[in-house]
């Protein structure tokens, strides 16, 4: 027992101690106020194995790939497989050529929806999605059903932030060709069932897609176990690069589908009125990747792996009940948004009442402290709650309590300046 | 501390002056900014080409408020040529705090609504001028409501 | 007169004093010998500039970008429109919101294909190409006419590597809609006659895209001038970072375009079942861009027009007509292909009799020296040749003459294994 | 100083052995790495589960071609299955140079071509014996010609 306790001990994050390896932590704002980041919902910060990572390619061997005889591009090409090897052990691919490197999640999504979704959803076919989606998890599958006259529904989100099964349950009798839906909402901060979720889909006949841009940096994410079918996150909100992210597919799906972008290294012979394709993944990789940002990616998968993507998740969701729990009693008036810390990342959506979000962001600011304010990209989902905007505060491995204490304070200061 | 929350700023955000509907207006918008979730519809009444009543209601952060306030007290009582010559910079000299990149839109909202509602209202005048005879009374309520291109 | 040749020859490019600026020159192979790059139409090397500009953007400043109200995000925002800004001088574009940030040219001319392509191409429309295109503007074309039931028609090239203009002419009579072509080869180095062609074209009624890849970090652009509607390039190939690039068009264009990916920031308002669109360029800017990446292409297009674009011009021309004079001369036996240095950029395509150049490139390998062996991504090209494969020298501002002979000597060397 | 251009790789790029047009093979493909522009055609005599004759055509690097040359060296007299049973490694060991990465694929080539030869004559085979009498002669040339998926 003791034992168990140490080793459990011993695998719990030292965020005080990894804040070091994140240089941007140690700048200061135009006032001398510390960085106090509470946005990584948006983009998280990059450690430095990330950071040096990107130098060392653009530094010491940038060169083109898969196609260079020659050390640099070998190197090169090396470095860029690696991180497609690294980000398939991330989410546990059952295989790297199962990884598509994308820019980001909307990039993916989109793939999907023109290339998957164009050849499979015809006349009348529904897609199922929710309520709480990102606008990237809901516009690109808008323009599809609209070019294919097909129906979107909606699995609706209850007062408390959780998406209503029930309901699910009676949309999958339409029986919809896809069901798209986020692992964890970035406003709400709800963590789907999504295990679940795909089982019902599955016994309804329909492939699933599982948006992770907000799951894959805070906790274990296995899509074997998961049983997905597409599954798709960004480089930049899990300590990698901008310009870095994936499509994951399983094989048989990615072989299938036609390529999107159309262009050098996707192809296997081309001739001036036809073409044929390469295998997968290059097959969507048109044209020169943004290897450097991979590498990246890369990078970031193998520091969360080291860190241990239980323990990531065990300190989130110690910060998120704690901060559920100081900032009502510290700021009067506060209203929250989202489940309870047990069914939540580390998100925490919030209003003061009477006082606009951009005017919080701002007054936040000058204490340096950084949060978002606005629709976050899902404004159906404000409107399902009537909100116009809100405040959302958001954290990560290097997210310190001692950050929620300051974020208290701030919000104490802008209510003082509205109400003085 | 705060240059941007300064008293006369919050003053106009509490209570906003020409707040409230305007019955009968002859030109009206309704401008949004979806960044932010500020939507501000602005009611004008011109006669002989004069502003002769303005109000505006709407929801927004303080900036936009303030601004829409401060710019209703500004443009009423004059000539639909002066306020169409006013240019961003005069509403930020109105507002007098000074603005970052990512608030601009939020004070300019005001504006830039005001704007819409005086050339949708040009654009109906040229329209009832030319199509003659008929019915064409120019005076009708123009409550020409759409989305801003802001 | 003496004057204007002290002017002229201040203006002149120091190969030697900028190498210092390209880290990755000092480095050496495993062999320990200094790195000859020469293959730099694949992609370039990068300045300190560029490499410290997105190691900046990671280490101080990382965030998000349009939706942040705190410093960091006005601070990446400032940058991140900074470099759009550059870009469109660098092209002499009329406003920097013609600029739209993609991951390179691939992705541009996809863009172009699927949003302007699908609403303006239609059964029986003729897009007319030339046989010299890269993959890249040639594939999307394919796909797009095998989904529209069009046609397309090519330039045929002239032995000497030049675009048969009277064939041209008479493709126009079939009144094409769009006539695209590469404004440099990356084979054959040709420099197309792209304003002239461009008043052909639009004679003839159809719009123009150009493929600037091989020409924006060669020679002076100038949009407005060439008349052209679309002009592509990539950050990667002109001293930027990978995952960076440039579609430009005109106002009017991009405006009536509809959006090609669909996600965050292209919207204006996002319901449900509809939504609608931001201004130009965002409407085509759909989730979190690749911010660091193109931060860095600004940088690059400052470092290009510091050098000033007719000085590089003048020293590629220059490499290339001693490339020209040296090979064959030292190099019994060598194949070159394409026309002479006054058409051409710094790009020398050959073969060695009875060698591969796959086993050209590796054996240069051992000497440092980089050269790219293939197809180089225009199958169609060499099928016109009627090549395999070919070996290819390409040049940029770090090249110097010294690199040009350390090739004569690597190829002579070829020559002695194969014929021991 | 050149690891891989030994004399005797060279010797077999230069002449290579089995080179030509076999008169009536039982099995051939034609395998091409069009990356490279690499491109060969296998030709096998399969008589009784053996190889009693094999040759190749096509072009390609010197590692290609040679790696051919010493393929059918190996494989002329062995019987199907022991060719079958040939991996990539067993071919790099008879190459008996190193291979860097970039040039696995031209090294494979000629393996990948004779693999995809056998599996599409035991596909035609399985289909003559499934479909019982008629003209089912398990012997007719087959010239399955087509793209290697490698
Ligand atoms: C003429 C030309 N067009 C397009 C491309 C494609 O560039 P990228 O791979 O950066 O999209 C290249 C690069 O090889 C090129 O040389
Ligand atoms: C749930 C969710 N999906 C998708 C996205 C889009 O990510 P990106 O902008 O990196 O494509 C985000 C990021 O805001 C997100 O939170």
């Amino acid at each position: 027992m003791a034992d168990l306790a140490a080793t459990r001990a011993a695998t719990r994050l030292d965020p005080h101690r990894l804040r070091t390896d994140f240089p941007i932590l140690s700048t200061a704002n135009r006032f001398g106020k510390p960085l106090v980041y509470l946005d990584s919902a948006a983009t998280s910060l990059k450690p430095l194995a990330v950071i040096e990572a990107v130098d060392g390619y653009n530094r010491e061997y940038s060169s083109n790939i898969h196609r260079g005889i020659y050390e640099l591009a070998e190197r090169a090409t090396g470095a860029y497989e690696a991180a497609r090897a690294k980000t398939a052990r991330l989410i546990n691919a059952p295989e790297p050529a199962e990884i598509v490197f994308v820019r980001n999640a909307t990039e993916a999504i989109n793939l999907v929806a023109y290339s998957w979704g164009r050849r499979n959803i015809g006349r009348g076919d529904t897609i199922v999605l929710t309520e709480m989606e990102h606008h990237a998890n809901l516009v690109p599958w808008q323009l599809l059903v609209q070019e294919k006259d097909g129906d979107l529904e909606f699995v609706p989100v209850s007062d408390d932030g959780l998406l209503q099964l029930d309901v699910y349950e009676v949309l999958l009798h339409l029986r919809p060709k896809l069901v798209a839906f986020t692992h964890a909402s970035n406003m709400l901060g709800t963590i789907n069932p999504v295990r679940h979720m795909v089982e019902m889909a599955h016994a309804a006949g329909a492939l699933v897609l599982i948006d992770g841009a907000q799951a894959v940096p805070h906790m274990p994410v296995d899509v074997q176990e998961l049983g997905a079918d597409f599954y798709v996150f960004s480089g930049h909100k899990m300590l990698g690069p901008t310009g870095s992210g994936a499509l994951w597919a399983r094989r048989e799906l990615l072989e299938a589908m036609p390529p999107f972008m159309a262009g050098g290294d996707m192809i296997r012979e081309v001739h001036l009125r036809r073409s044929d394709w390469n295998e997968i993944p290059y097959k969507f990789e048109a044209g020169t990747p943004d290897i450097a940002a991979e590498i990246g990616m890369g990078a970031a998968a193998d520091y969360l792996l080291d860190l241990g993507l239980d323990a990531v998740r065990d300190h989130e969701r110690e910060l998120t009940r704690y901060a559920l729990e100081v900032l009502p009693r510290e700021v009067p008036g506060i209203e929250l948004y989202g489940p309870a810390a047990e069914h939540r990342g580390g998100v925490v959506s919030f209003n003061l009442p009477g006082i606009h979000p951009h005017d919080v962001a701002q007054i936040l600011d000058r204490s340096g402290i950084c949060i978002r304010a606005g629709h976050h990209c899902t404004m159906p989902l404000h409107e399902r709650f009537d909100l116009a905007a809100s405040a959302r505060a958001s954290f990560n491995v290097y997210t310190i309590p001692e950050e929620i204490d300051a974020l208290a304070i701030g919000l104490r200061e802008v209510v003082r300046v509205f109400d003085r | 501390m705060d240059d941007l929350y300064r008293d006369y700023i919050l003053e106009h955000y509490r209570r906003p002056h020409n707040f409230g509907v305007l019955e009968a207006p002859t030109a009206s918008y309704e401008g949004s900014n979806p960044l932010c979730g500020d939507r501000i519809t602005m009611m004008l009444r011109l006669e002989d080409g004069v502003v002769r009543d303005v109000a505006f209601t709407g929801r927004g952060c303080a900036i936009s408020q303030a601004s829409a306030s401060l710019l209703t007290d500004e443009i009423k009582g004059k000539t639909v040529e002066e306020v169409e010559r006013m240019t961003p910079d005069d509403l930020l000299d109105l507002i007098g705090i000074e603005i970052s990149p990512a608030r601009l839109k939020c004070a300019l909202l005001s504006l830039d609504t005001v704007a819409h509602a005086l050339a949708d209202d040009a654009a109906e005048q040229a329209e009832a001028d030319g199509s003659a005879s008929g019915a064409g009374s120019a005076s009708g309520a123009s409550s020409a409501s759409g989305a801003s291109s802001a």
